[in-house]
């Protein structure tokens, strides 16, 4: 819907000049600029090359975090900002990771050998079309999964839908490693070694893979600002807050939960498919419950119901992780647990909430201090 | 007092059972054009109830309601409210953690056509803010625009409740007990706002209330409920008259009601 | 003092949270009577109520009961010594049946089944609803409820706050019946902002302003008085009404 | 086969999760003169990845397999060690790296991953699940590395997973079923009933236990798999025995086979067929097969059985280091490190897949359990299997208290090339098999 | 109907062997469902956590009917601890105005520190090995129970151990918190429990080495219904310390409850991996259920003790039996609990309006942590009940934690016996389910997603689950 003219608008309530843009946003735009030269410094730093090594590793590990940013950023579209406590988020994630690997390993060899795309000009476009062709699929696919849920959502409420929830992935996990279908799934192993098309290739070239990742993450949040600053991102949290309310003003909030779902099922499904050509493969992991329930964490530690606390989430968690992990050894997730709910109890509204907060608390003691600044 | 327009409401042998009892008994009643029209009853007498049939919270188990003539009774309650009726509750029922300006811009919002534009910023929409910031002054929330709604002291929270219903510019506003809760200094204020909307001449509200002195003093048209019945209907001096309605709602306290009114009538 | 006054309070000093709420109020309750607190929105009354139950426990000062010092006792166990409560907003619980609200209140094996005809002879409305979960109850069931469930128990003295809030006229005037019979057997304190209930009603009176007590006297005389009626309570008195 | 603890030995905690400990390797090893020696420059380190199962249902396998290794290189490098102690193989100081992938695939993807970018692995040995293996497989295809494979024992992973870079000194599946087939087809009975883990491992058993027994004119006519976590069998083993075979043949492995076998004697089916298996872990033995003496099973390795020189020297260190006999994939462990070496020294410490491939095709090398041989054409590893028959559950412990484990009489031990095994390569691969006999 | 059916296209064994396992399954369910019903189905608390006390109850039953040295070990310690049960006892202290914000967090960083200093050089896990070497049935446990470390040195630790408690005691006491005074009779009560609680601790201490020996000598049968009772009790300790210190201050805020739960159950699951390694073990099955042979029928049964029984013509596992009994068993208390108390109408006021619960002379605390205590431990028990018949290992919660949810769910909140025939509808699909998916060589896994589809069905139909009370 959105014309030329709206998208140079601004994302924030007041329309402003460009510059002035920047300015407030600086420390998103600095951010990214680091994100971006991460590689590079990385290398330069460590003394490493930047296509090998550790330099290969980190980028890694920042590909993961950057896709379960964007995925953790979902979940919270359903439950920090809508408002529905849901457990079957990891459906659209492995449902888009599956979809994706069926299309690559079973689809997309049958068709290119049987099929040539090609430009007026003579080059071959087969891999490139049938790849968005992919993905075009996964947002259909996920789409109907959204729209699965919203519909059970409308009948069952609160406790009972995250239950339901639960037990739609869960009927999806066990499809998914179901040995009636090994053939194609591969069962409780998955499908490893993907044939990803070369020119994504993660094994290939991890540097560009990098940047795909980055801009993914990129372009999905600056999307998900979007919507939720949009006239219907409101209407979210007004069901959020009080759903029988929204529809005495005049909304449907059928449909409006429907379009949550559907955007969080296609965000979600698209990091999933993304997901499985960084890792190559889908396997169960990726429809269970514990993929919800890395959601849900990241979500709350970050900070639920803001668009930067499941980035921030993500990113304690894949990265703060890892060195937990070569501090304390294989029993880390217990350090890692009791500092969790620490931070539970402490910050109840999670690190950027928390910071928020405190931040205003700050502001005014200073102001105090100094006799209204 | 205003003048008597067209029937803009009408509920035809309207009834509402829950399990064995019925809250809401074969009522009929009409609602004119442009009109205050009040209904008062003891508790559980069934106005609340009548209220979420006609805003279509509730589906009647029998009867019909319309519209301009229109048959609204199988609506669900977002179409109805489409059409023109707003409805305050009785107990307050706003959204907490909003801001009282986003309460209210989003009410505003919800009658544009705007509501399915995912990509483009809210606040782009100034139609929706500006209407929202002439309802903030409207109720007198002035200067509270920005503080969270579950923040507000109990009378504020009130006006909002009424704020939220008047962004949506209904032609017919269904107020279900404005004043519960409010201490009486507060009163007065509601009353303000009240009178304004009738001051625009093309609204009509159905009002459900306690305060007899309110009630008598502000109504073109008093319906007495009770147990789920119409009881009587007239205006405020023949209700403040009527017998039945003396003993079954109001009491001897009040008994002396009917004289004063008299003379507060003159005044106005 | 001791034996006549079922309930005295000495300057007590509540905090809820970092506000200090009670600035020193005291109270005497003589015993089977009935004693109204009145005053502005916000005065402290509620928080009076609640500090004597315990609920927002007073930081300095003494409650004394029936002789024995409750402050600082956890609210349960100043209940079951003998006091009921019925709370301003009815605080009915909504995803329990009329019964089971009644039955919550008992605090000995068969309380509920003694007193229940005693209760529906006060709220013949109940018997009707008595299977009804409590949120599908009209505002003013609920408030009669809410008074019904602090009768089931023996108490000796009543707490109530604002009974008077969205009933319908004649029901105020029943619910003034109501708690007058009541006082003959049970000690009342009142909150009241209906002047013309609290002043048929009650024998003694205080008045809160800021958290303090700042008058005190017989009804009667305070009836007299339009100029301290008006400068404390304000327009409140006027209104009558349901008010 | 499995279970259930680190038998008697407080003292030492199983938690090889890092490198073994330096300090304590050089006072064990058989000393060398190492000071006498003239002073070789040595190559740089060598980094071996180690991934097993050391928390979960196979943990224990985990445990040998990692233990089996570490003793495979002190006795390949003759105990020589660097300063740090890492045994020196092929004039290359060796530092093993040891993950625990929870027999999850993923992680081991995502470990051996770590391994390889981040530590500068050049070398992955593992894991202790199939369906970890299968996943690692292609892992070794993208970094060009080999995956030497012990003691999963799926016969996919030389199999439809295959990639050159795939190696194992695991048996196969086929290794399991075809020892004992013959005797059981003869002994037993013609119809079997086959109850497998619904994993790769499992399915590889199906499918080799079909093609074994068929040669003996044998059939299996009820193929049934069961979920890893499975805790209640009655369903499947009523269906085993509605079935009306002869014979149950197991293929079962962690925490869930004590359950299982005591299921199959709850149940009575025990007593209403012949139910045959590898005889597993030491330590499980009390459980497991209370029912069974007497009876003749198939097994990968047991101490008592092998009788070279290598497994006496294997079974005496791992008493003095861990107060036990070696089990059943310690000597797995111990092969994959020999192979390894074996191969490191071809190449003179040349560790890059495309140098050790063709050093490890067709390598015939001496193991604990004799004579192991690399088939060049599909990576396959030809090695000894034993047929035992059990005497005794309950073994008496040795002069100094430890377990001996002495369960068995050896009816018999294979050659490594006297099982057809088949060769099982399918898509791009199938041509490599030439000659070799197919399923 | 469906019975007859079925037992007509499976025959009679198959018939038989299926039901009875799929009871067996249900009772399992209901094991760690009863609990929920209490816990999430009253208290509204999504508890994750709830599978890892159904493991813990494993566990700890486990070590203590094999070998309770570590057990018996730890209790002490764990004892001396427990002072801050009575904080209040500091309530009254006054504290400087400037140090009453940070004393909380000092004192309790202070108490920390104490514990780690106390527990330091104290091999835990070593003696958590000994006692779990000498669960292998080759070994003699009475040989293994031995003494730790002499009492001069493990004193010190126990009193240690006491300091901190007091420290914490005084950390959670609130210092300085206007909201709150303490009547002299609380002051009273809480001297009177610590004093208690020290007596207990030293009892614990003297005792420490000689009970263990004590309980390996009773008869092994005695030893397993002890660790039901066992299991129980500690799991209901444990549940009464976690509703104490997490839940409690996030009745307010449900989802983070979600949250806390999910990371206890990753902490437990990782203690449990430190104490007794990422291992899987087995639990005998007690000499009354593990005698050789088959008996004719379970009269026959209690004569001979045997392993198996003659059910209808099938042989059965008498274990299997004594699982199902002790669903039923569960099903009655809980019955009798929630039919002649007023548990169950006091939880769910006290979940819409504590304070007013609180007015009408209840102290709704003691019920919340009773009921959760209630829960837990009922989990416990399932644990441990089940745990001669499945592995124990740290995620055998896991699985049994999903199936009781939707148990709850499909039963409807708060409905024991909903939950009941849940848990019996969940045992028969599954076991019936996977005879059939077998029988039309489909995977188990079909079978496996039959319970959620069988919650989707009834889900779609009673939103509120069979016997769920409509909101
Ligand atoms: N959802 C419901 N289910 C069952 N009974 C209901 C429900 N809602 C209301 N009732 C009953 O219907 C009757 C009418 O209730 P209603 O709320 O309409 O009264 P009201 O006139 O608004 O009273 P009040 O002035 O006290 O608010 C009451 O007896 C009430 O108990
Ligand atoms: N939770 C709270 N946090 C902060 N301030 C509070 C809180 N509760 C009450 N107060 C304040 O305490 C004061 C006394 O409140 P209280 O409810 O006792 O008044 P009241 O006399 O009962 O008034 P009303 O007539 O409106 O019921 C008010 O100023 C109120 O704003
Ligand atoms: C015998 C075991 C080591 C086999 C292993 N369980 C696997 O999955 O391959
Ligand atoms: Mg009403
Ligand atoms: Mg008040």
């Amino acid at each position: 819907m959105a014309t030329t003219k709206t998208e140079t608008q601004n994302l924030s309530l007041k329309r402003e000049s460009p510059l002035n843009r920047l300015r407030k946003e600086w420390a998103g735009v600095l951010i990214l600029l680091l994100l971006a030269a991460f590689p590079f410094l990385f290398a330069w730093f460590s003394g490493t090359s930047v296509t090998d090594g550790p330099s290969r590793f980190w980028q890694g590990l920042m590909i993961t975090f950057f896709i379960m940013a964007v995925y953790a950023m979902s979940y919270d579209l359903l439950i920090g900002y809508t408002g529905i406590l849901s457990f079957g988020h990891a459906a659209f994630f492995g449902g888009g990771a599956y979809t994706m690997a069926l299309w690559l390993t079973h689809a997309v060899p049958v068709i290119s050998s049987r099929y040539r795309i090609t430009l007026p000009g003579g080059a071959n476009i087969t891999e490139v079309v049938l790849f968005v062709a992919g993905i075009l699929l996964v947002v259909l696919v996920v789409t109907l999964l959204g729209l699965l849920f919203s519909a059970a959502s409308a009948r069952v409420r609160g406790v009972y839908f995250a239950m339901i929830s639960l037990a739609m992935a869960e009927a999806l996990h066990i499809l998914s490693k179901a040995t009636d279908f090994v053939r194609w799934t591969g069962a409780d192993e998955g499908l490893h070694g993907v044939p990803v098309p070369a020119w994504i290739n993660p094994t290939q070239n991890r540097l560009l893979f990098y940047f795909v990742a980055l801009a993914f993450a990129l372009i999905m949040y600056l999307l998900v600002r979007r919507i939720v600053d949009s006239p219907a991102g409101r209407v979210f949290v007004a069901i959020r807050e009080n759903e029988s309310r929204v529809r005495m003003i005049g909304y449907n909030p059928v449909v409006f939960r429907s379009i949550a779902f559907v955007t969080a099922a296609v965000i979600a499904g698209l990091a999933g498919a993304l997901f499985s050509l960084w890792n190559m493969s889908a396997t169960p992991t990726m429809t269970g419950a514990i993929m919800t329930i890395n959601a849900l964490i990241m979500t709350i530690l970050g900070g639920i119901g803001t668009l930067v606390g499941p980035i921030l989430g993500a990113g304690l968690m894949q990265i703060v992780g890892q060195f937990f992990y070569q501090w304390f050894g294989p029993r880390w997730p217990l350090v890692f647990g009791l500092i969790f709910i620490a931070l539970v109890i402490f910050l109840p509204y999670g690190v950027i909430g928390t910071w928020r907060q405190k931040r205003y608390a700050w502001k005014r003691a200073i102001q105090k201090m100094f006799g209204k600044g | 007092m205003t003048v008597e327009g067209e029937i803009l409401l009408e509920a035809r042998s309207l009834r509402k059972e829950f399990g064995g009892l019925v809250a809401v008994d074969d009522v009929n009643i009409q609602i004119r054009e442009r009109t205050l029209h009040s209904i008062i009853g003891p508790n559980g007498a069934g106005k609340t109830t009548l209220f979420n049939l006609l805003s279509g919270m509730m589906r009647p188990t029998r009867g019909q309601v319309y519209y301009r003539g229109r048959d609204i009774t199988n609506l669900p309650p977002h179409r109805i409210a489409h059409l023109g009726i707003g409805r305050s509750f009785q107990i307050t029922n706003i959204f907490p953690n909003l801001t009282v300006l986003e309460n209210i811009r989003l009410a505003a919002q919800a009658l544009g056509k705007d509501n399915f534009r995912l990509f483009r910023p809210a606040g782009s929409f100034r139609q929706y803010e500006e209407k929202a910031y002439a309802v903030v002054k409207r109720v007198g929330l002035q200067g509270r625009e920005f503080d969270l709604a579950l923040n507000l002291p109990h009378g504020d929270k009130r006006k909002l409740e009424l704020g939220i219903m008047l962004a949506g510019e209904p032609q017919l506003l269904l107020l279900d007990e404005p004043t519960a809760g409010m201490s009486s200094e507060q009163v007065p204020a509601l009353l303000e706002i009240i009178h304004s909307i009738m001051a625009d001449g093309d609204k009509t509200i159905v009002l459900v209330e306690h305060r007899m002195d309110m009630v008598m003093s502000i109504s073109d048209r008093i319906t007495v409920m009770h147990q789920g019945q119409i009881l009587a209907e007239g205006t405020p001096q023949e209700i403040a008259r009527n017998q039945t309605v003396q003993s079954a709602y109001l009491g001897e306290l009040y008994g002396d009601l009917a004289a004063d009114l008299e003379d507060k009538d003159g005044q106005r | 003092m001791g034996n006549d006054n079922i309930l005295e309070v000495e300057s007590i000093h509540t905090f809820i949270g970092q506000f200090h709420i009670l600035e020193g109020v005291s109270l005497q309750v003589p015993r089977s009577s009935i004693t109204v607190l009145l005053g502005r929105n916000g005065a402290g009354k509620t928080t009076t109520l609640k500090s004597i139950l315990g609920l927002t426990p007073p930081r300095h000062g003494v409650v004394r009961f029936d002789g024995q010092e409750i402050q600082g006792k956890p609210a349960y166990e100043i209940a079951a010594m003998g006091i009921g409560y019925v709370p301003e907003h009815r605080a009915i619980f909504r995803n329990l049946s009329v019964a089971e609200n009644l039955k919550i209140a008992e605090r000995k094996k068969g309380d509920l089944d003694r007193k229940a005809d005693f209760i529906f002879s006060l709220f013949p409305d109940l018997k009707r609803l008595y299977r009804l979960p409590g949120n599908h109850l009209s505002g003013g069931q609920q408030q009669m409820l809410a008074v019904a469930r602090a009768l089931v128990a023996d108490n000796q003295l009543l707490l109530i706050d604002e009974p008077s809030e969205g009933l319908a006229p004649i029901l105020i005037e029943q619910m003034m019946e109501t708690i007058r019979n009541l006082s003959a057997t049970t000690t009342v304190l009142l909150v009241e902002q209906n002047f013309i209930m609290a002043s048929q009603l009650a024998e003694n009176y205080y008045i809160l302003d800021d958290g303090k007590t700042v008058h005190q006297g017989k009804m009667a005389d305070l009836v007299q008085d339009k100029e301290l009626i008006h400068r404390m309570l304000g327009t409140a008195v006027r209104s009558g009404g349901a008010g | 086969v499995q279970q259930v603890t680190p038998t008697a030995e407080p003292t030492q905690p199983p938690a090889p999760t890092q490198a073994p400990p330096p300090t304590q390797a050089p006072t064990k090893a058989p000393e060398p003169v190492q000071t006498e020696e003239p002073v070789v420059e040595l190559g740089p380190v060598l980094k071996i990845g180690q991934i097993g199962q050391l928390s979960g249902a196979l943990a224990l396998y985990g445990l040998q397999q990692t233990r089996g290794f570490e003793l495979g290189l002190e006795y390949a490098s003759g105990g020589k060690t660097d300063e740090a102690g890492r045994y020196i193989i092929a004039n290359r100081p060796v530092e093993v790296l040891v993950r625990d992938d929870e027999g999850n695939p993923e992680k081991a993807v995502q470990l051996a991953r770590e391994l390889i970018e981040k530590d500068g692995v050049e070398i992955i040995q593992g894991p202790s699940s199939s369906a970890s293996a299968a996943a690692l497989t292609t892992v070794a295809l993208e970094n060009k590395i080999i995956l030497m494979v012990d003691p999963a024992a799926s016969a996919f992973i030389t199999g439809q997973y295959f990639n050159p870079y795939v190696f194992r000194t695991s048996r196969t599946n086929y290794d399991d079923v075809l020892v004992i087939a013959k005797y059981l087809v003869e002994n037993v009975g013609s119809k079997f009933a086959h109850i497998g883990i619904d994993n790769a491992f499992g399915r590889g058993s199906g499918a080799a236990l079909a093609y074994a027994v068929a040669q003996y004119g044998g059939e299996v006519i009820a193929d049934i798999y069961a979920p890893l976590e499975t805790t209640d069998f009655t369903p499947y083993i009523q269906q085993a025995m509605d079935s009306g075979a002869d014979c149950l043949f197991l293929t079962w492995a962690g925490t869930g086979y004590v359950t299982l076998f005591q299921q199959l004697g709850d149940l009575g089916a025990l007593d209403q067929m012949q139910v045959a298996t590898g005889f597993g872990d030491n330590a499980s033995f009390a459980a497991v097969y209370g029912a069974a003496v007497g009876q003749i099973g198939l097994n990968v390795y047991h101490y008592t059985a092998a009788n070279t020189e290598i497994n006496k020297w294997l079974t005496e260190k791992h008493l003095e280091k861990y107060n036990e006999p070696p089990d059943l994939f310690t000597a797995g462990g111990m092969a994959s490190a020999l192979a390894l070496a074996a191969a490191l020294e071809k190449t003179g410490g040349d560790a890059s897949g495309d140098a050790m491939i063709p050093a490890l095709e067709g390598l015939k090398f001496e193991g604990p359990k004799g004579t192991y041989y690399i088939r060049p054409e599909d990576h396959v590893c030809l090695q000894p299997m034993n047929i035992l028959k059990l005497v005794d559950i309950n073994p008496p412990l040795d002069d100094k208290g430890r377990p001996t484990y002495k369960f068995f009489e050896t009816v018999y031990v294979t050659k490594y090339d006297e099982l057809a095994v088949p060769c099982t390569l399918t898509g791009e691969y199938e041509s490599r098999c030439g000659d070799l006999p197919r399923p | 109907m469906l019975g007859v059916v079925g037992y007509t296209s499976m025959g009679q064994t198959a018939f038989v062997r299926t039901t009875l396992s799929g009871l067996t399954l249900g009772a399992l369910f209901f094991m760690v469902a009863a609990g929920l019903t209490l816990i999430f189905g009253l208290m509204d608390v999504l508890n994750f956590a709830h599978g890892a006390m159904f493991m813990l109850g494993a566990y700890l039953g486990w070590q203590f009917f094999t070998n309770p040295t570590f057990l018996f070990g730890l209790a002490p310690l764990i004892l001396a601890l427990l002072a801050p049960l009575f904080g209040w006892l500091f309530a009254r202290l006054e504290i400087p105005e400037a140090l009453q914000k940070s004393a909380p967090s000092l004192l309790g960083l202070a108490g920390v520190v104490v514990v780690f200093l106390a527990v330091r050089g104290l091999d835990i896990l070593d003696l958590a090995k000994t006692a779990m070497v000498a669960t292998m049935t080759a070994a003699d446990p009475l040989a293994e129970a031995t003494p730790q470390e002499a009492l001069s040195i493990f004193w010190l630790r126990t009193a240690g151990m006491f300091i901190a408690g007091a420290l914490l005691a005084m950390a959670t006491s609130r210092p300085g918190d206007k909201t709150r005074t303490v009547h002299t009779d609380q002051v009273r009560r809480a001297l009177i429990g610590a004093g208690v609680l020290l007596v207990f601790t030293i009892v614990a201490t003297l005792f420490r080495e000689a009970a263990p020996r004590a309980v390996l000598l009773w008869d092994a049968n005695l030893r397993f219904f002890a660790a039901l009772l066992v299991g129980a009790l500690l799991g209901a300790g444990i549940g009464g310390a976690i509703e104490v210190t997490l839940i409690r201050p996030l009745y307010v805020r449900p989802i983070y409850q979600v949250i806390v739960t999910l990371g206890l159950a990753y902490v437990l699951r990782e203690v449990i991996q430190l104490l007794w390694q990422p291992l899987a073990y087995q639990m005998s099955r007690p000499p009354l259920f593990s005698q050789p042979g088959k008996a004719e029928n379970i009269f026959e049964w209690f004569r001979t003790n045997s392993v198996t029984v003659d059910v209808l013509g099938v042989t059965f596992p008498s274990y299997r039996l004594f699982i199902i009994l002790l669903g039923v068993l569960m099903l009655v208390a809980l019955a009798l609990l929630m039919n002649y108390t007023r548990l169950g109408m006091i939880i769910r006021a006290g979940v819409q309006d504590r304070q007013m619960v609180e007015a009408l002379g209840i102290n709704v605390q003691r019920v919340f942590t009773l009921v959760f205590m209630l829960g837990a431990g009922l989990a416990a028990l399932g644990g441990i009940g089940a745990a001669p018949f499945i592995p124990v290992q740290p995620n055998m919660g896991d699985a049994f934690q999903l199936q009781a949810f939707i148990v709850v769910v499909i039963g409807g909140m708060g409905s024991y016996g909903g939950a009941a025939i849940g848990a019996l509808l969940l045992g028969l699909a599954r076991a019936f389910g996977d005879y059939l998916a077998l029988k039309y060589s489909l995977s188990p896994a079909i079978a496996e997603a039959s319970t959620v589809i069988i919650m989707a069905i009834v889900l779609l139909v009673r939103p509120a689950g069979l016997f769920g009370r409509k909101e």
